[in-house]
């Protein structure tokens, strides 16, 4: 079971919860979960997320995937200049 | 020009005029090449003085030693406007015509008691320059008169002039304030004759005689530039800009006034 | 194929070295072809009107005038671009941005477009439409646009990530990132320093205005030729907004005078599309450098109050930062990355930073190189310099003492790899800038900074010539001298000469999707699509070369662009130059290509410390910066004088940030100064030279460690001439630009104050 | 305003065109000669990206009007290589690696040679100060400063080895 951390407003999709709990072993499987457990989540990804793995931060690449114990944090995706 | 129907403008260095017109504040339906008129075109040094045409690039004057010599405040300020590719075009004539209260050859020309030689259909006369500017943008030229040349007098024995300007970056800005000062020495160094001028701290640029008197007599001690940066600071009349605030340029006029009295003292032969 | 992106300590022979870039001979002979060097035949001349006022109702638009002009050929409102965004509140954001719909709010903002035969027609055309506004009251400044009775630039915005209401806001959001107890914190703490400061809005100024030279047929395909840092995202966002299909619009990216966030964001080639697609003949669309200012995206102005607590042993117990970021006139997340990077360069124990995204009467925000990044950094990095003079501590040991490291736990989250902070700061302490002597009225200040950087999908094609030269092609736009590293890279992995690369940047119709050039992602992923594509080429080379020998192509090796037979019972077999595989290609199975799409993800975190002097004149508040170092962890320098270059180039962005750059609005919300005379950019003769500092700490996820360098070195400057120009004047300076009548103000104030202090 | 006749001399061949009275050398250079080498920064004279010489003069080709040079020798970045040869101010901006983006570039290669020609030994300051009316947004002038020496320091060079040879 993987402790997923929420920063800023994504907390607000997921009821106000800093973390949420969720088995998986990608990025897919993850985000999949997320939005069958918290709908409002799906406005968000569709807005942009990035997902840091052990502090790697993953935008796009879903396929990336996920040991078991890593530390997830779901973030707003970022632009650049 | 004066027969033109709709506006006619005089093309000097065209620093102005093209930005004007790609702004479209203004919509010429003549513009007259003035250069082209060889007369416009020299400095002439005249048994009083330095006769600059109005079509004379300002790097003309930094490339006449005469000039340099006699008055390097003017061809100081002269120098000041714009970069390199501007200085190639632009005209004192054309900086005083414009009729910012931030021109910077104004001050100096005004401290130097230069004159503006102005041709019209009535004839020619001679104007002092502090006369020729009457507002932001206004000049007392009537419908079909131009300045052929700006006259400059022989320096007196012992003058020194010197302007400086603040400005945020070191080049391509517009003063923010500015000081020009021409003064004559006497025996032991003692100032018998000056003239002080500020500029952008009014709608015009200021002709300050109580500066003046401030530092007539002495030998520019601390407490006659004290006396100078206060007339200075007093005779300040200028507004809240994007370029500056009226508290910021008051107390710098007083600062550069202080600074050019004493290189133009320097200059004079003073120590 | 090794598709591994894994940090592996490759020797090279070539990356790290200096050759003349490929486009170099184009660009100093005036051939390169920008976006408004372009033109087409028929071409038709586009200007656009723009609303004189910060926020009115536009009650009334009347074309017909211009219309019946002669030589014009097309005027648009916003009636002849419908709404085809189907709820998609970010792309409708954009399409009302690019044109008025019924209300203009911002100074600048469009209303009406011409295409005409000429720019004069166009210009006499602009001036016969005539609209109809009732003017709104404004609001510019961020924090008057957060009081309750502020005028509402959004009716339809509420805040996420606050308290849920539903009452209309200027506040679209508010992110909170941290970690422990700052309260608890703050109750440990010996030392607290608490402060306000501001920051006003500047523009990246890249000396191109934007351009575009679009054509759309009655056919539905069309072709833009644009300056753009994102030529695949302006096509997406181009077809979607028109009703155009992907495939049939080709956007090609021109040279790019210059872009630094602000081209990653369309702002009128909608609009030249339009033109086109009605007039249906090319439409040439050219900003002026008004427009640019007054239209296109600045950077956020800032307001903000920092709060941090230490032990007497100078151990930071709590951090807290409250930043308020205007979005100019449409909801951006910019407030979000101030607060996600306000802290970063720190190890705490006890974090909260809280970002505000407020809208106002200004044009839309976009993103500026380590977009947020440099004022929340301001802010704290002058905290930091306070707290260090409390402590009567050295502010780079004090820093060096609390600075984040691997295994930390970053402000905005997650735990940090190996990180460069640590090592930039301990350079800093060595480097012989610290040690120089300093002049009457001179201060020295330093200050860290944070960037994230990013990948994103990339895609590379390797196409190898009969002759053995190789032609490259990329999707990411070169806005720095990128192709020179890629070709670089590709010649490093093929084992040929860098001479024998040509590399060019594709056209939409030439490549998959590649991410716009953004967050610093040019040479981290094309440079990992590049490596790829050539890995991808050797495995067909060396294919190649076993059809040549009859052998299996497991048994072929590439070694230094050559292929090798490998085993004693080939020994007879001479190795085979990638030139003589590539001649006799067309009977070993054709044209040998390589190629690479990928998401390039895992760009590593970037971190900078600058040492800053500079002189003040205390009569006039004048600042000059006197000498100014960069050192910054590169990954690894691919062509370090394009490395140099990014670090110069943002440093002396933030000075001009620091002392003079700012957007003036008056009463009427009007922008007083949209041009390079009075938006004070520095000249030559306002900067020394700037002296760089390469550090070298690898990326773990990419193979040559390469991170991103071009952002991160703005962030520092605001804070360490800040720092530097406070320990010149002796005052604290808490606004920024640092300009000379703030500056003035504040030697007065703090003399006043010793006044009354010595009276009292 | 009606269209002028203007016969001139542009990079050493002479030039005939038609342009309305009020157009810049600017627009002629790029919209009317096809010379689009000088760019449009500004259009107000504050960014130098247009810089040309007109009769050996630098100027901002925004700031003066197409009319203004008949029988005039216009000079622009197009001419400055001779055939195949680069002008060493070009040939050091590469190797210094003087250019990012490259918009500026045209510019300040007028600029600095108008420099180098009147001033064949500039200090830092003097260069500084000669190409402050140039605006780079991406170097932050270091390796512009840097180039423009090497090129004077090259000339100089070249000066002394031609003179040597001459006794």
């Amino acid at each position: 079971m993987l402790e997923v951390q929420l920063s800023g407003t994504l907390r607000d999709a997921a009821n106000g919860a800093a973390s949420i709990n969720i088995e998986a072993a990608t990025i897919r499987e993850l985000l999949r979960k997320v939005v069958e457990q918290y709908p409002r989540m799906a406005e968000k990804l569709e807005a942009g997320i990035a997902v840091s793995i052990d502090g790697n931060i993953f935008r796009d690449n879903w396929g990336e995937a996920i040991p078991a114990q890593a530390e997830i944090f779901l973030l707003p995706r970022i632009p650049g200049g | 020009m004066a027969n033109a129907k709709g506006s006619a403008f005089l093309l000097a260095g065209g620093t102005d005029l093209l930005v004007r017109m790609k702004s479209g504040a203004i919509d010429p339906e003549l513009i007259v090449d003035i250069k082209r008129i060889p007369a416009t075109q020299a400095i002439t040094k005249t048994a009083s003085g330095f006769k600059i045409g109005a079509g004379v690039p300002c790097a003309q004057l930094g490339r006449d030693a005469a000039l340099v010599k006699a008055w390097p405040g003017v061809v100081e300020a002269a120098n000041l406007i714009g970069s390199d590719q501007v200085q190639g075009r632009c005209t004192v004539a054309g900086n005083l015509c414009n009729a910012s209260p931030a021109a910077d050859s104004v001050p100096a020309m005004v401290a130097a008691r230069a004159k503006a030689a102005i041709v019209g259909a009535g004839g020619r006369r001679s104007v002092a320059v502090e006369k020729v500017v009457t507002g932001p943008g206004r000049t007392s030229l009537e419908k079909g008169e131009f300045i052929e040349a700006i006259v400059l007098p022989t320096p007196a024995p012992k003058s020194g002039d010197a302007y400086l300007r603040f400005t945020p970056r070191t080049e391509m800005d517009i003063a923010v304030c500015s000081a020009a000062v021409n003064l004559t020495l006497g025996p032991k160094g003692v100032v018998t004759a000056a003239r002080v001028v500020l500029g952008a701290v009014a709608p015009t640029v200021v002709l300050v005689p109580a500066a003046a008197k401030a530092i007539i007599g002495s030998t520019l001690d601390d407490d006659a530039l004290a006396n100078l940066a206060a007339a200075c600071e007093a005779a300040c009349a200028p507004i809240d800009d994007k370029r500056g605030t009226v508290e910021f340029r008051t107390e710098v006029a007083g600062v550069l006034a202080r600074r050019a009295a004493k290189l133009a003292y320097e200059r004079a032969g003073g120590k | 194929m090794t598709l591994d992106t894994q940090f592996t300590d490759q020797k090279f022979k070539l990356v790290g070295s200096r050759p003349d870039r490929p486009d170099g001979v184009d660009k100093v002979t005036g051939r390169a072809r920008y976006g408004a060097d372009a033109s087409a035949p028929g071409q038709l001349v586009g200007a656009i009107l723009r609303s004189p006022h910060a926020h009115a109702k536009i009650k009334k638009i009347d074309t017909s005038k211009a219309e019946k002009l002669k030589g014009v050929k097309a005027v648009i409102t916003s009636a002849d671009l419908p709404d085809l965004t189907n709820g998609n509140r970010g792309n409708y954001d954009i399409l009302e941005n690019c044109m008025a719909r019924g209300r203009a709010l911002y100074d600048g903002h469009a209303v009406a477009a011409v295409a005409a035969i000429d720019a004069e027609t166009a210009r006499r055309a602009l001036s016969l439409i005539s609209v109809d506004y009732k003017v709104l009251p404004h609001v510019t400044d961020v924090d008057a646009a957060m009081r309750s009775n502020a005028p509402i630039v959004q009716p339809h915005v509420r805040t996420a990530g606050g308290e849920p209401s539903d009452k209309p806001t200027n506040i679209a959001q508010i992110s909170t990132f941290g970690h422990g107890d700052v309260e608890a914190g703050f109750a440990k703490a010996d030392k607290i320093v608490e402060k306000s400061y501001k920051t006003e809005q500047t523009h990246q100024g890249y000396i191109e205005p934007h351009a575009c030279l679009a054509t759309v047929g009655p056919d539905g395909q069309g072709e833009l030729w644009v300056t753009t840092q994102g030529h695949y995202t302006f096509r997406n966002l181009c077809a979607s907004l028109l009703g155009m299909d992907i495939a049939k619009l080709k956007v090609t990216s021109s040279e790019i005078g210059g872009g630094f966030g602000g081209k990653t964001h369309v702002w009128m080639e909608p609009l030249a599309l339009a033109l086109s697609r009605k007039a249906n003949r090319p439409v040439k669309l050219v900003m002026s450098r008004e427009d640019v200012f007054r239209a296109s995206g600045p950077t956020s102005s800032t307001s903000m109050d920092i709060k941090i607590g230490c032990t007497n042993d100078g151990r930071i117990t709590a951090a807290t930062a409250t930043l308020r970021y205007q979005d100019g006139a449409f909801p951006g997340i910019w407030g979000m990355l101030g607060a996600m990077t306000a802290f970063a360069c720190y190890d705490l124990e006890n974090v909260q930073s809280v970002g505000y995204d407020v809208l106002v009467n200004r044009p839309k925000v976009a993103a500026y190189r380590a977009p947020s990044a440099p004022m929340a950094a301001f802010g704290v990095e002058s905290t930091i310099d306070l707290l260090a003079a409390e402590l009567n501590m050295d502010a780079v040991e004090f820093r060096l003492l609390n600075a984040a490291k691997e295994g930390t736990k970053a402000s905005y989250g997650p735990t940090y790899g190996p990180i460069g902070i640590g090592p930039t700061l301990e350079a800093v302490k060595n480097h012989p800038h610290m040690h120089a002597p300093l002049g009457k009225n001179q201060g020295r200040g330093m200050a860290c900074g944070f960037w994230f950087n990013f990948g994103g999908q990339t895609c590379t094609d390797l196409n190898i010539g009969v002759d053995g030269t190789v032609n490259m092609t990329v999707g990411t736009v070169d806005v720095g001298g990128a192709r020179a590293s890629l070709s670089l890279i590709a010649a490093e992995e093929l084992g040929i000469p860098y001479e024998h690369v040509k590399c060019n940047i594709g056209d939409t119709a030439s490549l998959g999707h590649n991410d716009t050039t953004e967050g610093s992602r040019g040479t981290f992923s094309s440079g990992m699509a590049t490596i790829f594509a050539a890995r991808n080429a050797i495995e067909e080379l060396k294919s190649r070369a076993a059809k040549t020998w009859d052998i299996d192509p497991e048994e072929v090796d590439w070694v230094d662009g050559e292929a090798v037979a490998k085993g004693v019972e080939h020994s007879n077999l001479g190795p085979l130059s990638l030139a003589q595989i590539a001649k006799a290609s067309p009977n070993t199975g054709g044209p040998i290509a390589g190629h690479s799409e990928t998401v390039a993800d895992g760009a590593g975190v970037s971190f900078a410390s600058h040492i800053c002097d500079v002189e003040v004149d205390p009569e006039t508040g004048s600042t000059r910066v006197v000498r100014y170092t960069v050192v910054q962890d590169a990954g690894k320098a691919i062509h370090p004088d394009y490395v140099e270059g990014q670090f110069q180039g943002g440093a002396a962005q933030g000075i001009g940030w620091a002392l003079n750059e700012e957007y003036i609005y008056g009463e009427d919300g009007r922008l007083q100064n949209p041009g390079f005379l009075d938006y004070r950019i520095p000249v030559c003769s306002d900067l020394p030279f700037i002296d760089t500092e390469i550090l070298e700490i690898p990326n773990p996820n990419h193979p040559y460690g390469i991170r991103g360098v071009g952002e991160t070195s703005i962030v520092p400057p605001l804070a360490a001439i800040a720092n530097a120009v406070s320990n010149a004047a002796g005052v604290r300076m808490d606004h920024i630009p640092m300009s000379p009548p703030r500056i003035r103000k504040a030697i007065k104030a703090e003399a006043a104050m010793h006044q009354e202090v010595s009276a009292g | 305003m009606a269209g002028v006749h203007v016969s001139t001399t542009v990079n050493g061949d002479d030039v005939e065109f038609v342009c309305p009275g009020s157009e810049s050398l600017l627009d002629v250079l790029r919209n009317r000669l096809g010379l689009t080498g000088a760019k449009e920064g500004c259009g107000t004279g504050d960014c130098g990206a247009c810089s040309v010489t007109v009769d050996g003069q630098l100027v901002c080709a925004c700031l003066m009007l197409g009319a203004e040079v008949e029988g005039r020798q216009v000079q622009t970045v197009e001419g400055m290589a001779q055939g195949d040869q680069l002008h060493p101010l070009q040939r050091q901006f590469i190797e210094n690696a003087a250019l990012q983006c490259g918009i500026c570039t045209p510019g300040f290669l007028m600029a600095a040679k108008a420099l180098l020609d009147r001033n064949p030994d500039p200090t830092e300051t003097e260069i500084r100060y000669a190409l402050a009316g140039n605006l780079c947004r991406c170097t932050g002038y270091d390796k512009i400063v840097r180039a423009v020496s090497a090129t004077a320091k090259e000339l100089s060079q070249e000066a002394t080895t031609k003179g040597s040879k001459k006794r």
